[in-house]
């Protein structure tokens, strides 16, 4: 198959089923009588630089989720977990700034690991009832992920402060604030600067997966288990190693908003990333750089639908249907694709054969 | 993402006897002696709320949505498509009940949620039947569409009416129940009591004799009627072989697509009724975020109950049971009592095992038994930080203790494709 | 959508009417709501309200934006500058998770007004001058409801249901104890919130189900009085209270909930907490309007009618002078009404 | 056999043609098949006899042609439309759910004609003793040997009443003394009247049973014959239009030095079943050992312990003097085991990665797959071409995904993987299972000259003309257990058939 069509169908692809889903949503409004032009407004309206910050940093954190629960698809593993993991992670690195251990931004980096590492150790929990007691991983995540929730609330309850009427962490010394890249000189704020680690995480995943050997096995694993155990792979460890890094990653997703914006674990933390990540992952198809589209789809559309309500007075739920719509509709296209891309290269094999063949008797024949 | 069986189930192949020692009977005869442990834990504890009848009233309140959404997923996944979208298409159900049940009546609202939830179905089985997407993304994605168009439709129909809003439909008129009037004084003198079984048991009739939702009927109906179409007819044999082996039914003549669409749809169509359940009788109207993951516990209950409806039926009430119980009052107690409950069936496992001879799981079910034992000598009270958890960790616990047992059908989650006979 | 406008006029409920589809004039307000949002029978449909008579009385027009479980303070602050960019002024931002979002907004938009229900937010943008918070004394309030429920119950059982297990819940059920005690420490209280998440609204503010399986249980166990502070899973309780029959009793918060109750529920609203966030929006942009809009915190207690009870359905009245003189003594001072548990 | 069945065919097929995208399967098939007779259809691998047969049942449709069934055209759009006049089928794989009893497989879908209670299992149990097929309808398939799954497949046909029966390669998988008696059950068969359509690569036994044959070649009727106008030889010539080639052994190469030594292996199942019992056995450099076995004996739970995949309960495994017992899959492989599976799809194979990325699997710690802890994507493709031109796999490049390549040339990639890191001990099972002729042939000369080269071989066939022709030593694997030794210079299949099936005595008995 031409480099050509290798690149070119999955993006048009994806370019087709965004157009479906559009057309999809359309026609709901027509139904319900809604203001599709205004919709439609209101979403191809070129955000203003405010937004456009809010979108960048978006971006760079369902990034994050979306590489979490990518890392265990690649290995078949289906970690629903990452909302759980991500929200225990970020109380912890919040309870730990705050006690200021470390001096300035040691304090952060060391938070940074204590975030890896509790969502590691949450999502581990998954990996190891997984290997050890044969409990699928998607049941259990969605259980520690209910969990989760009460724990975090006993441990804010117990050990957390009040402002007004919310409960946090306490706030972390300003030394271990983090700031902003200001990105446009009108506003204030920017990328915040632990939005770093989404690029970071990528280029490491994209290493990780492609180029080493744990990489290989863990697509190997993922793609074939049977094959890969053959081959010396040791499944049990992968979906115990996975797991780790799958939750490890996750732990990441609130700690960039939380150093610049919170600057404590509470009521201010965002909720519900986790999910949002699954169907980027989806969207992306896994790949670090497909996550990448998928989550700046998703961060635009989330960002415009926020409007929508003010400006023309629909619903932003119908752009969460949307999204949805989106998904199924690129899987369904990519499978579409990926069997025509299947036909295509059988019938390569199968024309150079044939020619092969034809050269073979004409030889023969001539011999005879 | 080829291959999502190893995702969704244990990897383990046990030997055919366990299935065949799983039968109704067996069941049956779990379900009284975890009762009649549960009496003993009572009478030992004096945590009266764990049997009260209105403890088991909430219990089977909270099972059925369990329960329904969990027999959507036995038959889809009976026909060899693992559904994640039940609650998504329960979410749909909630919805149809909450705007048909509000023009139309209740029976138009049960119906409508029915409809709804096929239409979640339909979608699922196209995208897996016909396209070949994975299940699980199939399904993941059909959930955040019918958040999301729940969250809309509810927006659109329901602002402005009387009681309704944006979030919510307006209230729904309840649907039938059923009183016994004679039966129930005589069984509460009974339930008052407080002897070992016999007032437990009391107990549950009441349930069945006070205020029992004709909707409750039903679902329950719908299991009996499960069990014997999937295993009885021609019609369940047929479904069953495309979650088995796909390729020999198709060479016998079974269209494997029309099975699995089938099969899926009436999936649709059983999430959404449970949707109703929840909308109707649970609560009296459609709430946004009504099913608060049920749908996924319900399929925790399906894996639980080893893709039988028996086993189902068990899981769900034990998850409807760990969920009621700590809305209920002295819910500290209660749920302090269950870990001496816990603690007994672990060293019940523990010797069970001593006696197969399988020293590991033995020594770990003692050891987890013992600590449990210990903790509930050690306490008064459960905090209630910690009884919210109750559901999950038991989920955790049993599957566990349990997952290594079980076995789903074996083309489950593998996509299918016509002309693969042969 | 269109549909609902064009069910308005038959709608007869006064929170259902949408007032803001329309409307014109001056000054033209906006309001972000909580999660929930319009149509939940008590917190925001209590802003709702203010907002309505402030369009009735003011001839101000109105615009609204809701709110999803999974925003962040930089989508509150989309939500909230949006608005001021439209050029609505006042804002309104109902509960308390917008005090972050919307002290970086007023900072940022120094020439329009904002004010948080049950915010915060001038302890973060302290020096800010168009920023408010509007923040009630629930606890005088639940103390009310509380001195009510022990006076109705015969069985000398109450009992409350909570939303989330957070520190605003908490300062409802601590009045309600106090108030209970108050009259006689021996009434048993049961106490039940409905998630220890603090961020599961969904199970907290949205679940009638597990409101109603809740109130149930005490109703069984014997409370004949329940007070809730959970929202729209408070919906729950009054249809546990019809289930469990004569003599049980719902109390209902922030709106006077028998007015928006199902008939079969009515006989069982003994009464609401009322929290006026009608009140502090409309008194919010009236102040707005002459030009005097206090900046800081604005206190809504029992003193100004901040709190208080409601009365429909008459329940109440021959108790009624036992709980207005614990309202004196609270107004004097006399009682300090405890806002933790 | 009356004159008037003679008269009408069973089935005449004209001009059929199919094509799969890019392949022609079919196209001017012409067969005629005489009622009341056993037909015999031989072809290369990929002629297109099961396509043609699926067509014929229904499975799939022409592109062209029409197909008559006792003198009346049809259109088959579905199996239900086949065994609706009359033809069944048994497939080349075994079509069977695992965890159905053998009733559930057999009534499914043919429910109509005796539900699927009593009366079902009635007819089972009779049909069962007609045919001495000694099954009880209520056992789980999961629970049957291979000879018995083989006799449900024929029941379902039966069952639905089908008058043609078709088998695909029902032989594969069975040993010499169950090849006779599905052939006296053929006979008997044909004797009451059934039409049966029979494939096998076995040129013997299409030989000996058939009445006439049909040579398929590149999808289309190239000759037809009566068995007893042609020998082994001619046929296979007319299959493949070259010479037959066939393993012979050359000279041994066995030296002393002892590379791989099981002691006292024993391997248990997770209810703690025996599954090997005690075996013993040592493979020198330059020497293959031959396994000879009825399949699901034990072959592959030894090859999988010896691999590592599995862990014995007890006993010893010795690789070139160190002990490995207790070694990891991966750390066996590194010190250079070569593995050829079974089943290459499911454990040679990820069938939608490149060639290339293929090379590197079970090679992803040794050069010059990686570097270090990172691939070598360079090295790897480098030697993926030396592969692909040294081994002669068809392929129009080193990024096709492995999922395109036919069968043999999968196999041949294999081959060629696991000959390249010059293996010490190479564990083969199966290496020519379902390749054709050409293949088959360059495959054994490679194992040929790695022995030589010193390399040790544990060889696992069901091809018992391979076993013999490769082996040094045959031993047989019975129940788990190692029961015989053979020297291949010296037995025959049927003793070494007897041995396999430990029934010495049996096959006297019915001879
Ligand atoms: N479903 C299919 N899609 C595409 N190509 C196919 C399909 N089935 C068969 N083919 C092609 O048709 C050719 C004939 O295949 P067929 O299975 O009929 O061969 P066969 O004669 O039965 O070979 P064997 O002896 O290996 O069983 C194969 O080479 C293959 O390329
Ligand atoms: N069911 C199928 N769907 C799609 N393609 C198929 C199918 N079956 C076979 N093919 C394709 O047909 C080609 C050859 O298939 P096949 O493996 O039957 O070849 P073969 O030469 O007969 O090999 P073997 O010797 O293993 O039978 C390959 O390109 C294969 O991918
Ligand atoms: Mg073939
Ligand atoms: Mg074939």
């Amino acid at each position: 198959m031409s480099r050509w069509m290798r690149l070119g169908l999955p993006v048009a692809a994806v370019v087709l089923a965004l157009v479906f889903s559009g057309v999809v949503a359309t026609l709901v409004l027509l139904f319900t009588g809604d203001d599709v032009v205004g919709f439609w407004r209101v979403l191809f309206t070129w955000p203003s630089e405010r937004d456009l910050v809010d979108i960048i940093n978006m971006t760079a954190i369902l990034y994050l989720s979306g590489a979490a629960a990518a890392i265990g698809f690649r290995m078949n593993l289906f970690n629903i977990g990452v909302e759980g993991q991500y929200r225990l992670a970020g109380l912890f690195a919040g309870a730990f700034a705050a006690q200021g251990l470390l001096p300035g931004k040691l304090n952060v980096a060391a938070a940074i690991l204590v975030a890896m590492a509790v969502g590691a150790l949450w999502a581990g929990i998954a990996g190891v009832l997984r290997v050890w007691r044969g409990v699928s991983e998607v049941i259990s995540t969605i259980m520690l992920n209910a969990i989760a929730g009460s724990l975090i609330g006993f441990l804010l309850v117990k050990w957390g402060e009040s402002t007004g009427n919310a409960r946090n962490t306490k706030m972390m010394p300003e030394d271990s604030w983090t700031g902003f890249f200001r990105l446009f000189p009108d506003v204030s704020d920017g990328a915040y600067h632990l939005s770093l680690l989404a690029p970071l995480v990528g280029i490491a995943f994209f290493i990780l997966v492609y180029y080493t050997r744990f990489g290989f096995d863990l697509r190997a694993a993922g793609a074939s288990e049977s094959a890969a155990v053959s081959s010396g792979v040791s499944v049990k460890k992968m979906i115990v190693v996975s797991m780790l890094l799958s939750g490890a990653v996750a732990g990441l997703i609130g700690v960039p908003m939380m150093f610049s914006e919170a600057h404590q674990y509470g009521s201010a933390f965002q909720t519900g990333l986790g999910f949002t990540g699954i169907a980027v992952a989806l969207l992306g198809r896994n790949h670090p750089m497909g996550i990448a589209f998928g989550a700046l789809i998703f961060a635009f559309l989330g960002q415009q639908a926020n409007l929508l309500n003010i400006l023309a007075g629909v619903s932003p739920d119908i752009v969460n249907m949307t999204q949805g719509i989106i998904v199924l509709s690129v899987v369904i296209a990519f499978e579409v694709i990926r069997r025509l891309a299947t036909r295509i290269e059988q019938r390569q094999v199968a024309t150079q054969l044939d020619a092969e063949r034809q050269g073979d008797t004409a030889l023969k024949g001539a011999s005879a | 993402m080829s291959a999502p069986v190893a995702s969704t189930a244990p990897v383990t192949t046990p030997s055919s006897q366990w299935q065949r020692r799983l039968r109704v009977r067996n069941l049956t005869l779990i379900a009284i002696v975890g009762f009649a442990l549960l009496s003993l834990v009572r009478v030992i504890t004096g945590a009266q709320e764990l049997t009260s009848a209105g403890t088991i009233q909430a219990a089977l309140t909270s099972s059925i949505p369990i329960a329904m959404a969990g027999l959507g997923g036995l038959w889809s996944e009976r026909a060899g498509i693992v559904n994640i979208g039940l609650e998504g298409m329960m979410i749909l159900g909630t919805f149809g009940a909450g705007y048909f049940g509000y023009h139309y009546g209740s029976i138009a609202g049960i119906l409508g949620a029915i409809v709804l939830g096929m239409i979640g179905g339909l979608l699922h089985g196209i995208a897996t039947v016909y396209f070949g997407v994975d299940h699980i993304v199939s399904g993941v994605a059909i959930n955040i569409i019918a958040l999301g168009a729940a969250g809309f439709l509810a927006e659109t129909y329901f602002t402005g009416l009387e009681g309704g809003g944006p979030t919510q439909s307006p209230p729904l008129p309840a649907p039938m129940t059923i009183n016994v009037d004679f039966l129930d004084n005589p069984l509460a003198s009974i339930e008052a009591k407080q002897w070992f079984f016999v007032s437990d048991f009391a107990g549950l009739l009441r349930v069945f004799v006070n205020d029992l939702p004709v909707l409750t009927i039903l679902c329950l109906a719908l299991f009996v009627l499960t069990f014997w179409v999937l295993w009885r007819t021609k019609f369940g044999l047929r479904l069953r072989s495309c979650g088995e082996e796909p390729a020999a039914a198709e060479s016998l003549g079974v269209n494997v697509y029309n099975y699995k669409m089938i099969a899926v749809v009436i999936s649709g169509g059983l999430s959404g009724l449970g949707g109703a359940f929840l909308a109707m009788v649970a609560s009296s109207g459609f709430q946004v975020g009504q099913t608060g993951g049920r749908g996924y516990i319900g399929l925790a209950a399906m894996i639980f109950g080893n893709w039988r409806p028996g086993g189902l039926l068990l899981g769900s009430g034990l998850f409807g049971y760990t969920q009621a119980l700590p809305l209920r009052r002295e819910a500290t107690v209660s749920i302090h009592a269950l870990l001496l409950l816990v603690a007994i069936l672990l060293l019940l496992v523990a010797a069970y095992q001593l006696w197969r001879k399988n020293t590991l799981q033995a020594v770990s079910g003692a050891v987890f038994g013992a600590a449990f034992l210990v903790w509930y000598l050690s306490t008064d009270v459960v905090p209630s930080d910690f009884t919210k958890m109750a559901p999950y960790v038991t989920t955790l616990l049993v599957l566990a203790l349990a997952s290594q047992r079980l076995r789903m059908p074996k083309a489950d989650g593998l996509v299918y494709r016509r002309g693969s006979a042969g | 959508g269109k549909t609902s406008s064009e069910k308005d006029n038959n709608a007869s409920g006064s929170s259902s009417v949408d007032v803001c589809k329309g409307s014109k004039g001056e000054p033209k307000v906006g309001v972000a709501y909580d999660v929930g949002g319009r149509g939940d029978q008590s917190f925001n449909d209590s802003a709702y309200r203010g907002l309505e008579k402030a369009v009735k009385d003011l001839g101000a027009s109105c615009i609204e934006a809701k709110a999803t479980t999974s925003d962040n303070d930089s989508i509150r602050e989309q939500r909230l500058q949006t608005l001021a960019d439209q050029g609505f002024n006042p804002v309104i931002a109902v509960g308390f998770l917008y005090s972050p979002a919307a002290a970086k907004v007023a900072k940022a938009n120094p020439n329009t007004n904002f004010a948080v229900i049950d915010g915060y937010s001038t302890t973060i943008a302290t020096d800010a001058k168009n920023l408010s918070d509007l923040v009630f004394a629930e606890n005088e309030g639940s103390y009310l409801v509380g001195v009510a429920a022990a006076l109705t119950s015969k069985s000398k059982h109450v009992g409350f249901i909570g939303g989330t297990h957070g520190d605003l819940i908490k300062k409802f059920e601590a009045g309600y104890v106090a108030g209970v005690k108050s009259i006689d420490p021996k009434i048993k209280i049961d106490i039940q919130y409905l998630t220890e998440d603090p961020s599961d609204a969904a199970t907290g503010f949205e679940n009638p189900a597990g409101g109603k399986q809740a109130a149930t249980a005490m109703y069984q166990g014997g409370a004949d009085v329940v007070y809730h502070a959970a929202g729209k899973s408070g919906l729950g309780l009054f249809e546990a209270a019809v289930a469990a029959g004569e003599g049980k009793w719902a109390i209902g918060v922030d709106s006077d909930q028998y007015l928006t109750a199902a008939k079969d529920q009515q006989p069982h609203i003994l009464t609401s907490m009322l929290k006026r966030i009608d009140t502090a929006v409309f008194e919010f942009v009236t102040a707005f309007k002459e030009g005097k809009v206090q900046s800081g915190f604005v206190n809504y207690d029992l003193k100004v009618d901040g709190v208080g009870y409601s009365t429909s359905g008459g329940f109440v009245d021959p108790i009624k002078a036992q709980i207005d003189a614990a309202a004196d003594k609270i107004k004097s001072g006399e009682v300090k009404v405890p806002e933790k548990p | 056999m009356t004159k008037d069945l003679q008269a009408v065919p069973a089935i005449e097929l004209r001009g059929i043609g199919k094509r799969f995208p890019g392949v022609i399967a079919n196209h001017d098939i012409d067969i005629t098949i005489t009622s009341g007779t056993i037909h015999a259809l031989v072809g290369e691998n990929g002629a297109g006899k099961s396509t043609l047969m699926k067509i014929l049942y229904g499975v799939q449709k022409p592109d062209s042609g029409t197909i008559a069934v006792n003198g009346h055209q049809v259109s088959l759009s579905s199996p239900s439309d086949a065994i609706a006049i009359g033809v069944g089928m048994v497939f080349q794989h075994f079509m069977l759910a695992d965890n159905f009893t053998v009733l559930e497989n057999v009534v499914l879908g043919a429910e109509k004609i005796a539900g699927i209670g009593d009366d079902a299992r009635n007819r089972i149990r009779q049909i069962s003793d007609d045919y001495g097929f000694d099954l009880d309808p209520d056992d789980l398939v999961e629970d049957l040997g291979v000879g018995e799954r083989q006799r449900v497949e024929i029941l379902k046909v039966l069952y639905r009443g089908a008058k043609i029966i078709i088998l695909d390669e029902p032989t594969a998988v069975l040993v010499p003394q169950e090849v006779d008696a599905l052939f006296d059950n053929l006979r008997e068969l044909k004797d009451q009247g059934h039409t049966l359509i029979f494939i096998s690569h076995k040129l013997d036994e299409v030989l000996s049973v058939a009445d006439d044959i049909t040579v398929i070649r590149k999808g289309t009727t190239v000759a037809s014959v009566k068995p007893a106008e042609v020998n082994a030889r001619q046929l296979a010539e007319l299959m493949v239009g070259s010479v037959l080639p066939s393993p012979s052994t050359e000279g041994s190469t066995v030296t002393d030095k002892v590379l791989l030594e099981v002691i006292d292996l024993e391997l248990d199942d997770a209810t703690g079943r025996p599954e090997l019992v005690d075996i013993d056995f040592a493979i020198h450099a330059g020497e293959i050992l031959g396994i000879a076995g009825v399949e699901g004996n034990g072959q592959t739970e030894l090859v999988e312990t010896i691999i590592g995949m599995r862990r014995q309960a007890r006993g010893t495994i010795m690789l070139a003097g160190e002990e490995i017992s207790e070694w990891s899959t991966r750390r066996r492989r590194e010190t250079g085991v070569g593995y050829i599976p079974e089943d290459r799809h499911r454990h040679g194979l990820l069938l939608d990665a490149p060639l290339w990325e293929n090379r590197i699997l079970g090679h992803q710690t040794r050069p010059p797959s990686v570097k270090g802890p990172f691939l070598n994507p360079p090295g790897a493709k480098a030697d993926t071409g030396r592969i692909v031109s040294a081994y002669d796999v068809r392929t129009p490049g080193i990024t096709t995904t492995a999922r395109a390549l036919s069968g043999g040339n999968q196999q041949k990639f294999i081959v060629g993987r696991e000959m390249s890191s010059d293996p010490i001990l190479l564990i083969a099972s199966h290496p020519t299972r379902g390749v054709d002729v050409g293949a088959q042939a360059a495959i054994w000369g490679h194992i040929k000259r790695a022995r030589k080269a010193g390399l040790a071989v544990l060889l696992i066939s069901a091809d018992l003309d391979e076993l013999i022709g490769l082996s040094d030593t045959i031993k047989v694997i019975l129940r788990g257990k190692l029961v015989a030794t053979f020297d291949p210079q010296s037995v025959t299949p049927q003793q070494l058939g007897s041995a396999m099936t430990g029934a010495d005595a049996i096959s006297e008995e019915r001879s």
